[in-house]
């Protein structure tokens, strides 16, 4: 063996003590956002709650898709695939078995991460990469709603309805409309997300998956398996996108072929990655909390707008229209995303 | 030795095609003036997404975006033809050659304004995200303009003709012919002219084009403008049969991808074999698959593409 | 006994022979230098033993075991680790990070590796850059995060690719102890350099490539006398 | 003097490798950079071509100063490169790339220009209609520097022209590199085969760690044992 | 002017059902606010933007018109007040729409057109226990979720299918046509599949045969040559279509291209050959073509009126779908009118148990709801394009024009 020393053991104490910082604040953070964030209910409009609600789910699924994405450096134009394996496992399961969203959340996650890495095996072993990585996936989405337009027990085009219950149901996940657990729900999921991503990030996988991504080549001859743990942040990725899906299914009590698989699904994913930072713990949530409310915002200021602007009012497309604007002024000027760009500049 | 390469696959997809038409005509259990009418539809049908992606292979096989505004920008440029023909009264296949130069023109502002920003951006989301941006501000202000009622431009033309006992609309024809002269003008221009020189070195080694003297941020800006100005085209000839609304563009954007992958980056013949066999394998498959079953075909064949000849039926093997 | 066994070696790429028929018996704890102009076929060698090409043809025994077309992380886990000429640090990564990459291949406990990486970025003389983005460090830093990445994989081969190429002598020198010192803890060393001093310097034997193929192998102060060597090398008329 | 180089410090993003690095080249000459890898003689033409910009000192062609200007006015300026890699248009025929190689120059100039190009490598004429890629390295070299010759440089910079290339081979570029200059072209060469270079040159710069550490003219760097010494260590 | 008569046929409008819940904020029976608000729901951008601004601009329209007539009288002359909610045709967003305007007041919710949009908001609808007036939405299914608070004005897709189905044999049989086979080309999905199916039942009935079956995706479709050639292959006698603007467009294309030997092109709940726009934009292609769908009522007064009024204001010609819209409104003041409460669930049972004569629509009756909240009345009358003009042409007691069938004499 070689002569390498082996460490002493008060060094390896402070070490151990050390190590964790950057995990350790992570979760703090986490923490305080959680709490902060699970009083906002109590301080906006009521109105703005299914607003606040989108914005979760969209969050979660940001935090998923920057898995494989932004840490893992695979660029997945096609996150609706998993997203929708999640919502219609989860429909699926509760109309024919009457499972518990819970347990199909879970089974969901399970599937959705098989199909993920299935896919991603495939594109990685023909060495797809960049655009044809994310046209491959994006192939892949399309051809599930294709797919689920034929399936005779998915409804075909009609989509899965949840039936309502007489009352509201811990099991069942339902509630009564405008009931604060349905935005606390998915801010836990959100939390457990960006934990599992903060665990990732830290853990050997995850570092492997760093490694691969920065430099695939040097992380072989390191001795990873590059295959293995490019597809273990793609599993993780999958999983808590299709959890996504199926908070979004027990919301919204239904889901159709083009909410579960359309193309606005994968880019509702990839958006508040891009605009937040990608490859960042927080990037997703931040980017999640500007766009989110971003397109109702702008709408309401266009539905009661200042003097001034009155000749706008009804101008249908406005709000969309500067909406779009912003998403290109975003993109354009800060490259590395709002959370990166801070980032960035602070570390100069 | 790849020129017979190329041959080779022309030959190949042409043999391919034929062979399955004949299946099709003796085994398909379908009457053969049937099969005749589906053949000459998908051919016309190809026409017209050949004409939506020859933009596409040039934007995408010289600059590398993946641009998702094609679509939208399709739609643009059938309202600018609109616009002209309601307004002025023009013809409408003039009011295409007025078109193209003002698609040029914006494709050229989009490039060197936002674009150009983000060439030296390794990953390649952020002028993704830029073109699903475009797409909704173009769209949206459209529908602002125009409003979101199906208008439609009166084809001078109107009509059909008989070919091989099959019925051709001939604005339809004319959409084909175009597509078939955009091609071409685009071939000539890219072999032909020093422009169309200067775009291929760019896509071939933009670092060696900058070390002769070319300036390669305004040959992207003229690369996308050219893009634009086919699109243009596409988008007036096809105005007369389309109903316009907004989001009349969306559904070709999709297909124009597989059909540029198919055809191989960047590659206009590609982009027109490509178009057509698209063309054909949808209506053909039509005879056999309900619904969305054609689609389901045409993706599981890109997906093949991607896997087994990323660089496309007219790609160089990189 | 031989550590390393060579045996009719070669790749080729499309027409292009970049290594023809490489011969040669490496034995453990040997420290085995090689030189080559440009294009000779040095990095080629070096890729093909750590698995990140497949030969053409030929064979590849490492302590008595064949592994021929071995992937690289498989080879890299056995003990055979290469470096890069041109370095290629995991740049979103700090110093101890990417060191604690290569630790954890035999150590899964993440707090137990970064302190196998932090020993290993001291032995390299890192200790002060060890929190900082790999991407800053200078090339002469760049160089030793090369080194101790392949180190904390506790090699029993090294194949060093240029590791002193780009520094200024001040930088090299310290370089060259540690390699020495590296060696001397047993481990075998194919050293791949242009700087002659160092070549010459630490070599037990030295391998002239040109062209694919091997022109000279022995004592280094002999081939190094060797004509068709400095043809090789500064041109015939030299 | 034709192009001046000023204590120019240059790199990749935080690496500086370049350090405070001065050299001339005088109209008509033919100066070789030669050096070990990583010396930065690659660097310094880079820097010439506008590809990488010098963080601080200054670059003057012709008295102008050129260390901002982007690579395709360096090359209407009269400073051509030829990259270490070509960077031919490989997919292009080969007359295709020589056009290009006049893309600064007016129309009229290019069938001159071609002549003169195929009087130098007479290859490239029965090649014409090849493509680049599929052309041997030398073939290749032939060409890049043909290319360079289509913009009518006034000083043409060559990044180890000989590397990959049989010695036959290597003796006709060198041969063609004095024909240019005796042709009027200045030329600023980088080298790896120090004593083909040295025996064309008319002075020389021995690079190491970013600057220059000896200077002579051909002959006397070539007799020199220090450079025998950087190359081989004796 | 608002001069409609109210008959309540059930007398159930429980004061007491009203005390259960304890909510209520508001008494029943006269109450007095200065407004009522009601939330609409419709795509007002996205790729149905255009239907979408019409259907708004028609509630508009009778909002106003409700308050120009003084308002809710047993409310103490209120005047209702229109939320506009735009969809961009997506559910989700149609939900949190919903939502919005449920907590900014809305009473009552009207909309959306599309199905799936409004299966969301009726799930809102229900559990907020506030009443949705569906103008536009096909879907069976949509009611069929044993929801209490969601009423639809328009026929469903299976009684579409179904009378459409009667219509053109008892049009066949009036005029002498024979038909004996005919060959349907749908879009694909819940919406086409449940029309179809409704006919193919209601015709092979009556000795008619559905020869084939064809159907397209509405997600790529932009030439009907195929499907149309393909239909004539079965040799019918008359092709049905069912689907949406665009897709009708081309397929009326088509025929007039091929020039077939069949006797009509009869659409079922067909986007384009009723809509006012057709004829100009088919021209030829558009001539004689059928179409049997729920349609504003030609023949009455009240209705060109407000047709005429509302071209002069928007520009733009009033089509069914906004007609609904307009009726919609009208339906939540009724009932208003008729409750004299805001409380959304008094309202609720107000609108179930209204009865409400001379609809703007050609129905067999007054609106009024079953169990389901299914408009019992509704349903579709057949229209035919004569001379670039959309004329209904049966049953004849409401036509403005003399059915010509065979349409085609080729």
């Amino acid at each position: 063996m070689t002569a390498l020393g082996v460490a002493a053991p008060e060094r390896l104490a402070d070490l151990k003590r050390r190590l964790p910082t950057g995990a350790r604040l992570h979760f703090s953070v986490l923490a305080l956002v959680l709490v902060v964030m699970a009083f906002l209910p109590l301080v906006v409009p009521e109105s703005a709650l299914p607003v606040a609600i989108r914005t979760l789910v969209f969050a979660i699924m940001a935090v998923g898709w920057n898995l494989m994405s932004g840490y893992g450096g695979m660029f997945s134009f096609g996150h609706a695939a998993f997203f929708g394996v999640g919502a219609y496992t989860n429909a699926y399961l509760l109309t024919a078995f009457g499972v518990s969203p819970w347990i199909g959340m879970i089974v969901g996650a399970g599937l959705s991460a098989g199909v993920g890495v299935l896919i991603a095996y495939l594109c990685l072993k023909y060495k797809l990469a960049g655009s044809y990585f994310a046209l491959a996936t994006f192939a892949f989405a399309q051809m599930f709603l294709l797919v689920t337009l034929n399936m005779e027990f998915l409804n075909k085009s009609e989509g899965i309805n949840i039936p309502l219950l007489p009352e509201e149901s811990w099991s069942m996940l339902q509630f009564d409309q405008g009931s604060l657990y349905y935005y606390w729900i998915p801010l836990v999921l959100l939390g457990v997300a960006v934990a599992v991503s903060i665990s990732f990030v830290y853990s050997r996988p995850g570092q492997f998956a760093q490694a691969i991504r920065d430099d695939p080549t040097a992380a072989e001859s390191l001795g990873i398996k590059v295959m293995k743990y490019r597809l273990i942040p793609v599993a993780l990725s999958c999983a808590v996108t299709a959890v996504a899906g199926a908070f979004y299914t027990q919301y919204y009590l239904f889901i159709g072929p083009d909410q579960a698989f359309g193309l606005h699904v994968s880019t509702d994913a990839i958006i508040p990655a891009v605009i937040g930072g990608i490859g960042t713990i927080w990037g997703p949530l931040i980017g999640a909390a500007v766009i989110g409310p971003l397109s109702a915002v702008v709408a309401g200021f266009l539905r009661d707008p200042p003097p001034f602007l009155e000749f706008l009012y009804g101008t249908s497309g406005l709000d969309i229209a500067i909406y779009a604007i912003l998403l290109i002024l975003i993109v354009v000027f800060l490259p590395k995303g709002i959370y990166g760009t801070i980032r960035e500049r602070r570390r100069k | 030795m790849l020129t017979t390469e190329r041959g080779r696959i022309v030959l190949g997809l042409f043999a391919i095609t034929v062979l399955g038409i004949a299946a099709v005509y003796l085994f398909g259990g379908k009457d053969s003036n049937l099969v005749t009418q589906t053949v000459v539809t998908g051919l016309l049908l190809g026409g017209v997404y050949v004409l939506v992606s020859l933009g596409l292979t040039l934007i995408f096989g010289v600059l590398g975006i993946v641009n998702f505004a094609q679509g939208a920008m399709l739609a643009m440029a059938m309202y600018l033809v609109y616009f002209m023909v309601s307004s002025a009264g023009i013809n409408p296949y003039l009011a295409v050659v007025l078109s193209a130069p003002i698609m040029f023109g914006f494709g050229w502002l989009v490039q060197s304004t936002l674009m150009n920003r983000l060439i030296t951006d390794v990953g390649h989301s952020r002028p993704l995200l830029v073109t699903l941006g475009l797409s909704l501000l173009i769209s949206n202000t459209l529908l602002m303009i125009f409003g979101g009622r199906p208008l439609n431009v009166p084809s001078p033309y109107a009509g059909s003709v008989q070919i091989l006992g099959a019925i051709a609309d001939v604005p339809r024809i004319i959409a084909f012919v175009g597509a078939v002269i955009v091609a071409g003008g685009l071939i000539v221009i890219l072999r032909k002219s020093p422009l169309g020189l200067a775009i291929r070195a760019v896509a071939a080694n933009g670092t060696g084009a900058s070390l002769v003297g070319v300036n390669v941020k305004r040959i992207y800006a003229m690369t996308f403008g050219l893009g634009a100005a086919s699109v243009g085209v596409a988008g007036g000839l096809l105005a007369p049969f389309t109903s316009l609304v907004p989001s009349a563009g969306d559904q070709f954007t999709t297909l124009a991808f597989v059909i540029v992958v198919l055809g191989g980056l960047g590659s206009v013949p590609g982009a027109l074999v490509g178009g057509i066999f698209i063309g054909l394998l949808q209506t053909v498959g039509s005879l056999f698959l309900p619904g969305s079953g054609p689609l389901l075909l045409v993706f599981g064949m890109f997906v093949l593409v991607l896997f087994l000849r990323p660089q496309g039926l007219f790609g160089a093997n990189k | 006994m031989s550590l390393l066994v060579l045996d009719g070696l070669s790749k080729s790429f499309g027409g292009l022979v970049a290594l023809g028929n490489v011969n040669l018996e490496i034995a453990d704890r040997e420290y085995l230098g090689i030189i080559g102009p440009n294009g000779a076929g040095k990095t080629t060698l070096l890729s093909v033993l750590a698995g990140q090409l497949r030969p053409t043809s030929g064979k590849i025994v490492f302590d008595g075991q064949d592994i021929t077309g071995w992937s690289a992380d498989r080879v890299a886990s056995v003990g055979l680790v290469r470096t890069f000429q041109l370095m290629r640090p995991f740049e979103s990564m700090t110093v101890l990070e990417n060191v604690a990459i290569a630790s954890h291949n035999k150590i899964r406990s993440i707090p137990k590796a970064r302190d196998h990486a932090a020993d290993v970025i001291d032995r390299v003389g890192l200790g002060t850059y060890k929190d900082a983005m790999s991407g800053t460090l200078p090339t002469a830093g760049l160089k030793r995060l090369e080194l101790a990445r392949a180190l904390a994989l506790e090699p029993r081969v090294l194949l060093l690719d240029e590791v002193l190429a780009g520094l200024v002598p001040t930088e090299r020198a310290p370089i060259i102890d540690l390699l020495r010192e590296i060696h001397q803890d047993g481990v075998t060393v194919l050293f791949v350099e242009h700087i002659m001093a160092a070549v010459l310097a630490l070599s037990e034997r030295l391998l002239v490539m040109h062209e694919g193929q091997q022109l000279a192998l022995g004592v280094p102060a002999d081939v190094i006398q060797d004509v068709a060597v400095v043809d090789a090398y500064l041109g015939e008329d030299y | 003097m034709l192009l001046e180089v000023k204590n120019v410090r240059a790199g990749y993003r935080k690496l500086e490798i370049l350090h405070e690095l001065s050299l001339h080249v005088g109209s008509g000459e033919i100066v070789s950079l030669i050096g070990a890898n990583g010396a930065g003689k690659t660097t310094t033409l880079r820097s010439l071509a506008g590809l990488i910009h010098p963080s601080s000192g200054e670059i003057l062609f012709e008295g102008v100063p050129l260390q901002s200007a982007r690579p395709d006015q360096i090359v209407r300026a009269g400073l051509v490169h030829v990259a270490q890699d070509r960077a031919l248009f490989g997919g292009l025929q080969v007359i295709e790339n020589l056009v290009m190689g006049a893309y600064t120059q007016p129309k009229s100039s290019v069938r001159a220009s071609l002549e003169r190009v195929f009087d130098l490598f007479p290859i490239l004429q029965s090649r014409r209609t090849q493509r680049a890629e599929t052309m041997s390295g030398g073939q290749q070299q032939m060409l890049a520097i043909g290319r360079a010759l289509m913009a009518q440089p006034k000083c043409l910079t060559l990044d180890e022209p000989s590397i990959g290339l049989a010695p036959n081979l290597v003796a006709q570029v060198f041969a063609a590199i004095q024909k240019i200059r005796d042709d009027g072209a200045t030329v600023l060469i980088v080298e790896q085969n120090a004593s083909q270079a040295l025996a064309i040159s008319d002075r020389a710069y021995v690079l190491e760690s970013g600057s220059v550490v000896l200077e002579g003219t051909g002959q006397e760097l070539a007799d020199s044992a220090e450079v025998r010494k950087a190359y081989l260590g004796m | 002017m608002k001069k409609h008569t109210l008959v309540v046929v059930a007398v159930a409008v429980a004061l007491g059902m009203s005390g259960c819940s304890g909510t209520s904020n508001v008494a029943a029976g006269g109450d007095s606010v200065d407004s009522v608000t009601i939330g609409s729901i419709h795509p007002l951008s996205g790729s149905l933007s255009g239907v979408g601004g019409l259907m708004n601009a028609g509630a508009k329209m009778a909002v106003a018109d409700i308050n120009e007539a003084g308002g809710i009288e047993s409310l103490g002359g209120a005047t209702l007040v229109l939320n506009e909610g735009d969809s961009q045709g997506k559910a989700e967003i149609g939900q949190s729409e919903a939502q919005r305007l449920i907590s900014e007041g809305a009473v009552a919710l009207i909309g959306t057109y599309q199905s799936d949009v409004t299966q969301n908001v009726a799930s809102v609808a229900e559990r907020a226990k506030v009443p949705l007036v569906i103008d536009v939405a096909v879907d069976d299914k949509i009611l069929e979720q044993g929801y209490s608070y969601s009423f639809r004005i328009q026929p469903d897709a299976t009684s579409m299918g179904a009378s459409g189905a009667r219509s053109l044999i008892a049009m066949g049989e009036a005029t002498g046509t024979e038909i004996d086979t005919v060959a349907y080309i749908h879009i694909e999905g819940a919406f086409g599949g449940s029309v179809f199916e409704a006919f193919k039942t209601e015709a092979e009935a009556t000795g008619i045969t559905v020869a084939d079956e064809i159907t397209y995706s509405g997600a790529n479709f932009s030439d009907a040559t195929t499907q149309v050639t393909q239909a004539l292959a079965s040799d019918p006698d008359v092709i049905v279509v069912t689907g949406y603007f665009p897709d009708n467009l081309l397929i009326a294309e088509a025929v007039n291209a091929l020039k077939p030997d069949i006797k009509a092109v009869f659409g079922i709940a067909s986007g384009a050959y009723d809509d006012n726009s057709f004829p100009a934009a088919a021209g030829e292609a558009a001539s004689n073509i059928l179409s049997a769908n729920y349609h504003y009522s030609a023949t009455s007064d009240r209705v060109a009126d407000i047709r005429t009024r509302f071209e002069a204001a928007n520009g733009e010609s009033m089509e069914t779908a906004s007609m609904l819209s307009y009726q919609a409104v009208e339906v939540i003041a009724a009932a208003l009118e008729e409750s004299g409460s805001v409380d959304p669930e008094v309202l609720r049972d107000a609108i179930s148990a209204l009865s409400l004569t001379d609809p703007l629509l050609e129905f067999n009756g007054p609106i009024e709801f079953d169990e389901n909240g299914q408009n019992i009345n509704a349903t579709v009358v057949v229209m035919q394009v004569q001379d670039g003009a959309v004329e209904q042409v049966f049953p004849t007691e409401i036509a403005t024009k003399e059915a010509i069938l065979p349409a085609f004499s080729r």
